[in-house]
């Protein structure tokens, strides 16, 4: 039994040609027509795609892997589109399809009143078949392909609400920031192609071995490994597409966009681009303990600081965004610890919970009218009692709660961060472990803050307004939001009308359509890990797929403790992750919801800490200084001195005139009086006369 | 006395006469005593060819330009009645130049002619033999009868150049043309300027019609 | 003895002495046409002593046309003058200048 | 018929531009149709170039030689590989779309301009095909003379500085490259055949003088940096059609004149210089890059971006001899050259189609100041898409046009020395940030002012050309291969070429 | 002694004066109404000077008049294209000299005597037929500058031409009488044979200088070329014309008369004064190249305009001349001719668009030419663009001759400086182009093609021509080399 190219085609293509008679055809199939074209196919490459999973994991399928067409073929060089499957693809083929399939699902809801519904169900499938594009490819052309389309998709969707400057200014920033990433993933594919002369995957990785040893001339005396420099590469582009530190600036800004987009690919799928990306590589990543110490440190480094910027964001989905910055975190130190198996696994159970956690934020967000701030909401389980219990689970599993998904995979992170000896390990283990408690502190404040306590918004009645996509942000968006177009500042004096918490009709419970969404997805948040963590983690369900060398084999350390899923749930009570969240879930408890005014104490208690965060380490503030201002300053500068004085007018102006003024000279010699013309007919012969009579002499 | 040294005095007088007359051409004030010192000069070369046996020539020089053309340019001359003030001003501001410049030229042409070579050419017998007209025009209708012929259409030129130039057909003169009146064209002669209605009445008003232009000579 | 550099310097000064007067006067279009003559008598004597010094009918011949074009040309240079007289009321070369640049 | 399809092609739209003209300004409806038909009729021919090349080979094809001038042996011969091929059929198609674009938008003389346009057809065409040095320069100048018209009549307010500046800038490189050509021909003892010239000896300085005779000749053309400065002006003030033109084919005959002339005819010198012109391209991409940022003019921004992606091709052609020479890498160097190629055939489609949606817009809002739109998407749903499309193939994005050459070009480059790579890749970040930065302040947003509020979508006309430049980015994109396959035995040829050294 | 041989190879020459003393008569005795047939008559005269010209070439170089006049390809050629040229540009000149009732019999008979000049100065074997056929040119071209006689300017551009004319006429004899005095001789066979004998050297040297003045005159190379502005401003245009073009094939056939057939070129061995002329052309040509290039440029006046393009493309013939081989006379004589169309044609447009009382002189005057008669815009771009040398326009052409020749005689830098120059010298041929067809016309200065038909069709295969032989130059060229070959 094998695969079949025709599955994997449909596959790949069902949701294109949905996006397509979407896209192009909207007008003409209407709003009923693009949803069911697009649901249809995406449903089509979902089914699809269990059913290659099934294969591989039960029907003793081969491992897939086939060209469907040459792209070039340059002498030995050759680029091609075809697809590779094994169980690491096909498990992302069923996280991409299953969660996009249930956010399409959802958007018939969230968007039913956006007149740009058929662009929107266009764009997701588009991102559908650029992501599937990206996980099924079996090369690099392609996979650096799938990982800009899904970048074009998320600039389309981030900027979806076109009109509002901030949602154009955050799909810029996404774009470009990941554009730098990009830039040494492609530096990264073009060094592979240098060291092992190849593009496609099995072949890279067959000849991966004969790195060791080869360098790459950077300075006359100074030579890099090639491996450090593939990998370190490589993972500039992971670190663009997955929000790491310091790339990481675009993915809160992303928000902008409807939140099924975070849901699906801010959360879930593509953002965890670059963990599929490195896990897929590893048989190059396990070349350079250099690289994957690299990869190590920044992970950890994202995964702490960014959840604390969480604490204090009071939009909803900011603070998810930030969650899910730091468990991107989470993934990326798992393969800097070569547990490739670990950070895939966290990806899985991340992609459902993360989903439903933002799905849920939209569906409190469709219930408040699009009220986004935290602060005016409060009390909302009554009102909608189905996301409020499927926000918990999400919660619950988020933060590690023993036996809900996220708890398997972050707990086998964490310890397998304490076994590694790496460079940077420690640094790591102590940024994982507080990273617990911070994480568990800004998830129940969310839940807190959003669910419980007392009603923070007043319904005003009568009060015409219109229930569309406008919204203040009182939460104090990036100023330099405002500051960077001139065009910016009146679209958003339009606002202000808006009173903040004022809502015209009373909070709802969301339809159907996004609250089944919600459920399906609560379901695998509690089971997915329970059910899958021994095989992945422990077994060898991955198979060749992920190649990890003995020496840095963490999870196979882990494996010997390992005694089934029940056990260890049952020992992560006891283990410091638990406890450590169960500290942030208690002082989330205290503050915000049975004493909010300490809140307020701490933050005054502890203002520049406060600061610091909330200005996001003033990160932002400098990338636009010195790359967004200094860029069009340097341009200015370089348009200015270079081509305006120098080139156009020193240079080519410049001799322009030069010849001008000399023409207006030599003209004057040219007087109209006849015994000058005379005299320079005199002049020329003793000229002439006096040359030759010196060369004579 | 020694003929040769008579040869030597007459050249050094007539040329010094020459040159003499040559200067007083370009440096007196009065045009008319200009061309009667260029007629000085001219009879003074006449002599010095004479002293190289081209009698014809010597002859021909004297009543070809001192018979004909200096008659002509001083008949110009008095024609035109040219201001004799006027016409000298700001002489002596560029005689240095001119003088510089004489001197420079005239050093280089010596130094490159290369004079002491001719030095050593002296008076042969006369290739011309007894008679200098003969020896000119033997050549002049065997050898260069071509040359000839084309001086003489030179000189036609010169008669239909010089009557073309200053006949004077009387121009200005109003006569009636019958044939142009016959053929005038009524568009050529009537333009119908439009006229912007909410003009101000104190911006003058364009003519409506233009007249009639007088006949064209 | 008169040789032939004699001849040829005599020629040369009344050369110079054509071009020196042809900037020096800056007022009189006639005189102009003198220093032109002037030239072609230097011109001429060069000829003529050429001639005689090698034995060679040419140059007298040559001499013989110069006269005769010499003659066509004061001619229509005068008659040349006399338009420009009559058009412009003046032979002052300084003023004749409306065309330059 | 076919050994003359080449001539048919060079002289099938000059000769066709005189019934345009004669159609006069009477009945420019008649001018229009002649001068589609034509263009039509061209396109066709050129379309017969694909099966009677044989790509196999790569050699010099389709050969017409006749003695011109037989007294200096300068010959009217024309031959086409691959590379000519590709361009010649871009060239076609690309007229199609201006002539369809000028429709009623050249409501001044239109028969002129429809004449003009063809004539420069023809003669692009012919800068192509020719094989005769003479008759290439032959073509490369008499180029100017209908894009001089172009610009000057047709174009905006400052069209005579433009225009003067365009002629008398390219003039200049190239009547350089004539006294080079003349030299070599004095060299060949007497033949003005490429060819010839390719295989006369000749010592490192003489190449060197050649190589910077070309290198003024072509990089003026292509434009390279510091000598761009006409292509923003020629752009600005140009009409549509005369800037898609003339970023579409004739900034390529640039690069396309390097790889005839300083590739072949001076190998050594190219080798000794390559670092100069790689050097120079890299500021291309870098520094024109960060001057596209800060244009206020819509045109001039894509000028300038035309200029830093011209530079991928510059780069691409001569980080092949670092390749050959001292890696001794020739299949990278052949990937880098392909690089090259590609990307001057999409460039053709991407900078033809970003002008055209710029006329699109200038034709409705005579302004082209980017501050005066805003929010165009609003009430042009139709149209915002293929800007879209066309500012993300202008960035670069895999799936277009725009991706494949670059892409050829880094992974070489890479190959030849990381640091370029390097600097080569930084146009993913400035290509995408002066593009994308354009299209938000132009598309995005709410609806600036009354002007935007009543443009009018784009029309059948409009968007059939729109959608004709969208395909040809598109397929390109996703589907390379026959295009690299159409010039890469040609390009292997040029590669083994290099490898030769002729001192 | 001459014979009945000799004059039969004079046969054209001596048609023409035969024919032109007939028209002269015969304007003497026609009614002012019935001197249109002077106009044609002249020019049936000149075609059939053509035939002549052609039709009796004998097969190789013969000499008539004790060697005074050469009948070869060179002077072939040369003839040839004068007479054609004068025959365009009677065309051209009938309703110019119509409206302004310049004398009709005077100009042809003149203009007939002036081309009897050109034919034998170019086909001169001697000095003294050098000089004579110079001055029946220079004589009637004087006459012609001032025929309009009631014109300031054109008595004013007379006087100038005239004076400079005679002083230039006086330098050559100066410079014919010291070569003279060398050599021996008049014949220019014998002066060149001479030369490796004479033990004058200097004194030769210093004729040449003396008469590379009379050439550069005539040829109007800088610093010679004061008069060309404004004699060729204030001559009537009709005049102008003539001076532009069929008198460069003259001025080019002296030059190769004297400095080659006397002097001795390259082929002459190192005997000759090759290597010295050369340097004193080289000379004359960078500074005709730069001045006449560069003061075009602030020109406003269109006649002046070309003055100075004149300049600089006697410059570019000179780079020709410079190879002094039988290629770069050849690249030079095919820049005579092919400059001398376009020049034709460039003066013919200026005659074609004036009118009575209209000088279409100012560059001004084309403003907006194409709005209003598109097809002689077009023609004038054709030979705007031939004189700035863009391919395929014939001038293009020449230009590549002269510079492949000054680079075969090794000299790259002239070449180079050749190049330079006609960047610069684009710029002002642009300039006219660009007020043609992108300036909007001034009102009141409505410029129309108001010639009659026969100028306007004559004018408009002549600009045609240099498109045209932009393609089939080949024969042209062919000829030429061939003229010089034996």
């Amino acid at each position: 039994m094998s695969l079949s190219l025709s599955i994997l085609l449909t596959i790949a293509l069902a949701p294109l040609v949905g996006s397509i008679l979407a896209g192009l055809f909207g007008k003409v199939i209407g709003r009923a027509g693009a949803h069911t074209a697009t649901i249809l196919g995406v449903a089509i490459a979902c089914g699809l795609s269990f059913y290659v999973l099934y294969q591989l994991v039960w029907g003793g399928a081969q491992n897939f892997n086939q060209d469907v067409y040459t792209w070039f073929e340059i002498g030995r060089f050759h680029a091609s589109v075809g697809f590779m499957v094994d169980r690491l693809t096909a498990m992302m083929m069923v996280v991409v399809t299953f969660v996009s399939l249930l956010v399409h699902l959802y958007t018939i809801g969230y968007m039913a009143d956006d007149p740009g519904y058929q662009r929107f169900f266009s764009y997701i499938s588009l991102f559908t078949f650029s992501m599937l594009m990206l996980v099924m490819s079996n090369n690099f052309m392609q996979l650096f392909f799938g990982w800009e389309a899904v970048g074009l998709v998320s600039y389309l969707l981030i900027g979806f609400w076109y009109k509002r400057p901030t949602a154009i200014f955050a799909n810029l920033k996404a774009f470009l920031v990941n554009r730098v990433g990009d830039f040494g993933f492609l530096l990264g594919i073009s060094a592979i192609l240098y060291f092992l002369g190849t593009l496609d995957y099995q072949t890279a990785f067959n000849h991966a071995p004969e790195l060791v040893g080869k360098t790459l001339q950077i300075t006359q005396n100074h030579a890099w490994d090639a491996a450090t420099v593939i990998g370190v590469l490589l993972f500039i582009g992971a670190m663009g597409k997955s929000a790491q530190v310091p790339l990481h600036v675009w993915l809160p800004d992303s928000m902008e966009g409807p939140t099924p987009i975070s849901a699906l690919i801010h959360a879930a799928t593509m953002v965890t681009a670059g963990i599929f990306m490195v896990a897929r590589m590893s048989p190059l990543f396990e070349l350079t303990d250099a690289a994957l110490s690299f990869i190590l440190v920044i992970g950890s480094t994202t995964a702490l600081f960014t959840g604390l910027i969480g604490i204090v964001q009071n939009d909803i989905k900011r603070v998810i965004a930030y969650s899910t910055l730091s468990q991107l975190g989470y993934m990326t130190v798992a393969l800097g610890v070569s547990a490739y198996s670990g950070a895939v696994f966290h990806l899985m159970t991340h992609a459902f919970f993360k989903a439903l956690l933002f799905l849920g934020a939209g569906s409190v967000i469709i219930g408040m009218h699009h009220e986004q701030d935290m602060r005016y909401m409060g009390g909302l389980r009554k009102y909608m009692p189905v996301t409020w219990i499927t926000m918990w689970i999400g919660s619950l599993a988020l933060a590690g709660t023993p036996f809900f998904a996220g708890f398997y995979s972050k707990d086998a992170i964490i310890e397998a961060v304490g076994e590694s000896h790496r460079w940077g390990a420690g640094y790591a283990y102590f940024c994982v472990l507080a990273g617990v408690f911070v994480t568990s502190l800004y998830s129940f404040r969310l839940l807190y803050m959003t669910f419980h306590g007392k009603e923070r918004f007043t319904v005003a009645h009568g009060h015409a307004h219109a229930a569309h996509a406008k919204h203040d942000q009182p939460h104090g968006h990036d100023p330099h939001g405002e500051s960077h177009d001139e065009d910016h500042a009146d679209t958003h004096k339009e606002d202000t009308h808006h009173t903040p918490g004022v809502l015209e009709h009373a909070p709802h419970e969301s339809p159907w359509v996004v609250t089944v969404p919600l459920v399906l997805l609560a379901i695998p948040s509690i089971v997915i890990g329970f059910l899958t963590v021994g095989p992945m983690l422990f077994g060898d369900w991955f198979g060749k797929a992920i190649h990890v060398n003995e020496a840095n084999n963490v999870l196979g350390e882990l494996a010997h403790e390992f005694h089934g899923a029940l056990a260890m749930g049952l020992h992560g009570f006891t283990a410091a992750p638990f406890w450590l969240a169960f500290a942030g879930f208690a002082v989330a408890t205290y503050v915000y919801l049975f004493n909010p005014s300490v809140a307020d104490k701490a933050k005054h208690a502890l203002k520049p800490v406060y600061e610091v965060l909330n200005h996001k380490y003033w990160i932002d503030e400098l990338y636009f200084a010195v790359f967004a201002k200094g860029g069009v300053k340097l341009g200015e500068g370089l348009s200015k001195v270079g081509d305006a004085a120098i080139i156009d007018g020193a240079i080519v102006n410049g001799s322009a005139s030069l010849v001008q003024r000399i023409a207006g000279g030599a003209r004057r010699l040219q007087s109209g009086f006849l015994f000058h013309y005379a005299f320079a007919m005199i002049l020329g012969l003793i000229l002439l006369l006096g040359g030759y009579w010196l060369i004579g002499q | 006395m020694n003929t040769d040294l008579l040869q030597l005095i007459c050249f050094y007088f007539f040329g010094a006469v020459a040159v003499l007359g040559g200067l007083m051409v370009i440096t007196v004030k009065n045009s008319v005593h200009a061309v009667l010192s260029l007629v000085l000069t001219f009879f003074s070369m006449a002599c010095v060819w004479l002293l190289a046996e081209a009698e014809f020539l010597a002859i021909a020089l004297v009543v070809v330009y001192v018979g004909a053309v200096m008659v002509l340019f001083l008949f110009v001359v008095m024609m035109l009645d040219i201001k004799q003030e006027a016409v000298r001003e700001g002489f002596i501001r560029y005689l240095p130049v001119g003088i510089v410049v004489a001197v420079v030229m005239l050093a280089e042409m010596l130094a490159m002619i290369g004079v002491k070579a001719m030095h050593a050419h002296t008076l042969g017998p006369n290739p011309a033999g007894d008679s200098n007209v003969a020896w000119l025009g033997q050549a002049l209708y065997t050898e260069f009868l071509l040359p000839f012929e084309i001086a003489a259409l030179i000189l036609t030129v010169g008669i239909v150049a010089a009557v073309a130039l200053t006949l004077r057909q009387r121009t200005g003169v109003r006569h009636q043309s019958a044939s142009q009146q016959v053929a005038v064209n009524a568009a050529d002669r009537v333009r119908v300027v439009k006229v912007a209605v909410e003009r101000p009445a104190s911006v003058n008003p364009a003519p409506v019609v233009v007249p009639p232009q007088e006949n064209a000579p | 003895m008169i040789t032939l550099s004699h001849y040829i310097v005599l020629g040369a000064i009344l050369f110079c002495i054509a071009v020196a007067g042809l900037f020096i006067n800056r007022k009189n279009v006639i005189v102009l046409l003198m220093a032109i003559e002037l030239m072609l008598l230097a011109v001429n004597t060069n000829f003529v002593a050429f001639s005689r010094f090698f034995g060679d009918v040419g140059g007298q011949v040559f001499v013989f046309f110069i006269l005769t074009v010499a003659a066509a040309e004061s001619a229509i240079g005068l008659a040349i003058l006399v338009l420009l007289f009559r058009n412009r009321s003046t032979i002052n070369v300084a003023e004749i200048d409306s065309m330059k640049g | 018929m076919s050994n003359h399809l080449l001539s048919l092609l060079i002289w099938l739209p000059v000769v066709g531009a005189v019934p345009v003209l004669l159609a006069g300004a009477g009945r420019p409806g008649l001018a229009r149709w002649i001068s589609l038909l034509v263009a039509v009729a061209t396109f066709a021919a050129s379309l017969a170039l694909l099966p009677a090349y044989d790509a196999a080979t790569g050699t010099l094809q389709l050969g017409e030689s006749l003695s011109w001038i037989p007294s200096l042996g300068i010959n009217y011969s024309l031959a086409v590989d691959g590379i000519s091929v590709a361009l010649i059929i871009l060239t076609t198609f690309v007229q199609i779309l201006v002539i369809v674009g000028a429709w009623e938008i050249i409501q001044n003389k239109p028969h002129q301009y429809m004449a003009a346009m063809l004539v420069l057809e023809g003669l692009m065409i012919g800068v192509f095909c020719a094989t005769d040095a003479l008759l290439f320069y032959v073509f490369f100048e008499a180029m100017l003379i209908p894009m001089f018209i172009l610009i000057g009549i047709w174009g905006g307010p400052r069209r005579v500085y433009a225009t003067l500046k365009f002629f008398i800038y390219t003039f200049f490189g190239s009547i350089f490259m004539l006294i080079g050509l003349i030299y070599l021909y004095h060299k060949t003892g007497g033949s003005f055949a490429i060819a010839d010239m390719a295989n006369v000896h000749l010592t490192l300085t003489e190449q060197a003088w050649l190589f910077f005779a070309f290198l003024l000749g072509f990089a003026i053309k292509v434009p390279m940096v510091p000598v761009h400065t006409w292509l923003p002006d020629a752009h600005v003030e140009a009409p549509t059609g005369g800037s898609v033109v003339l970023a579409a084919v004739m900034l390529k005959i640039g690069g396309y004149g390097f790889l005839r002339f300083s590739l072949p005819i001076t190998p050594d010198a190219s080798h000794e210089f390559a670092w100069l012109v790689i050097v120079l391209s890299l500021i291309a991409v870098c520094y024109i890059g960060y001057i596209a940022l800060v244009q206020q003019d819509m045109k001039k921004l894509v000028a300038y971006s035309s200029i830093a992606h011209m530079g991928f091709v510059t780069l691409g052609i001569f980080i092949a001899f670092l390749l050959v020479r001292d890696s001794n890498n020739p299949d990278a160097a052949r990937l880098g050259m392909q690089g090259a190629m590609v990307q001057m055939i999409s460039h053709g489609f991407i900078s033809g189609a970003m002008f055209t949606c710029i006329g699109v817009l200038y034709d409705r809002m005579h302004t082209r100041q980017i501050k005066d739109y805003g929010g165009v998407i609003n009430v042009m749903p139709v149209f915002a898409p293929f800007y879209v499309l066309f500012a993300m193939a202008n960035s670069g994005l895999p799936g277009t046009s725009g991706f494949v050459g670059e892409f050829m070009v880094i992974l070489a480059s890479f190959s030849a020395n990381p640091w370029i790579a390097l600097f080569g890749a930084f146009t993913l970040i400035i290509g995408a940030a002066y593009t994308l930065w354009m299209v938000k302040r132009v598309l995005w947003g709410d609806i600036k002012n009354k002007h935007v509020a009543e443009l009018k979508d784009v029309n059948g006309r409009e968007i059939f050309v729109l959608s004709a430049f969208a395909a040809g980015v598109l397929v390109l994109g996703i589907w390379p291969e026959p295009l690299v396959h159409l010039m890469d035995a040609s390009v292997a040829r040029l590669v083994e070429q290099l490898a030769i050294t002729k001192v | 002694m001459p014979s009945i041989n000799d004059i039969l190879i004079l046969l054209p020459e001596a048609y023409l004066v035969v024919a032109a003393c007939v028209l002269l008569l015969l304007d003497a005795y026609l009614k002012p109404a019935q001197k249109g047939i002077v106009h044609w008559l002249s020019i049936v005269v000149l075609l059939v000077g053509a035939y002549l010209v052609v039709d009796g070439q004998p097969a190789t170089s013969v000499t008539a008049f004790s060697g005074m006049f050469v009948r070869d390809g060179v002077s072939e050629v040369l003839k040839l294209f004068s007479l054609l040229i004068m025959a365009v540009i009677f065309v051209y000149a009938r309703p110019y000299l119509k409206e302004r009732a310049i004398p009709f019999g005077e100009f042809y008979t003149l203009s007939i005597f002036a081309t009897v000049g050109i034919m034998f100065l170019v086909a001169a074997g001697n000095l003294v037929t050098v000089y004579l056929g110079l001055e029946l040119l220079t004589l009637s071209s004087y006459a012609l500058v001032a025929l309009n006689r009631d014109s300031q300017l054109s008595s004013e551009a007379a006087i100038k031409y005239f004076v400079l004319g005679a002083l230039a006429s006086g330098m050559l004899l100066y410079g014919m009488s010291m070569v003279y005095g060398a050599t021996h001789s008049l014949d220019l066979h014998t002066i060149h044979a001479a030369i490796v004998g004479t033990e004058w050297k200097t004194l030769l040297l210093f004729g040449l200088v003396f008469m590379i003045v009379g050439i550069g005159f005539k040829l109007g190379a800088a610093p010679f070329h004061m008069w060309i502005p404004d004699v060729y401003q204030g001559s009537p245009t009709a005049v102008t014309v003539f001076i532009g073009s069929a008198q460069k094939l003259a001025a080019f056939g002296m030059a190769y008369r004297l400095l080659s057939t006397g002097m001795g070129d390259i082929a002459g061995g190192a005997a000759g004064l090759a290597p010295q002329w050369q340097m004193m052309l080289a000379v004359l040509a960078v500074l005709s190249l730069a001045i006449g290039n560069l003061v075009a440029i602030v020109q406003s006046n269109l006649k002046r305009l070309l003055a100075y393009s004149t300049i600089s493309h006697m410059g570019y013939l000179l780079v020709g001349l410079v190879n002094a081989g039988p290629e770069g006379y050849s690249a030079s004589m095919f820049y005579a001719v092919s400059y001398a169309l376009t020049s034709a044609a460039a003066f013919g447009m200026i005659l074609v668009l004036s009118r009575s009382g209209f000088e279409c002189e100012e560059i001004d005057d084309l403003r907006g030419l194409n709005q209003r008669s598109p097809w002689f815009a077009f023609l004038m771009l054709l030979v705007m663009f031939s004189l700035a040398g863009v391919p395929p326009l014939f001038g293009f052409f020449g230009k590549l001759l002269v510079l492949k020749a000054a680079i075969d005689a090794g000299m790259l830098w002239l070449a180079i400086v050749g190049a330079v120059f006609a960047i610069i010298g684009l710029y002002y041929y642009l300039r006219v182009v660009k007020v043609m067809y992108f300036d909007t016309p001034v009102e009141g200065k409505d410029v129309h093609a108001r010639a009659d038909a026969p100028a306007r069709w004559v004018l408009s295969i002549n600009a045609l021509a240099l498109l045209v032989l932009g393609f089939t130059w080949a024969p042209l060229l062919a000829w030429c080399q061939r003229a010089f070959a034996g």
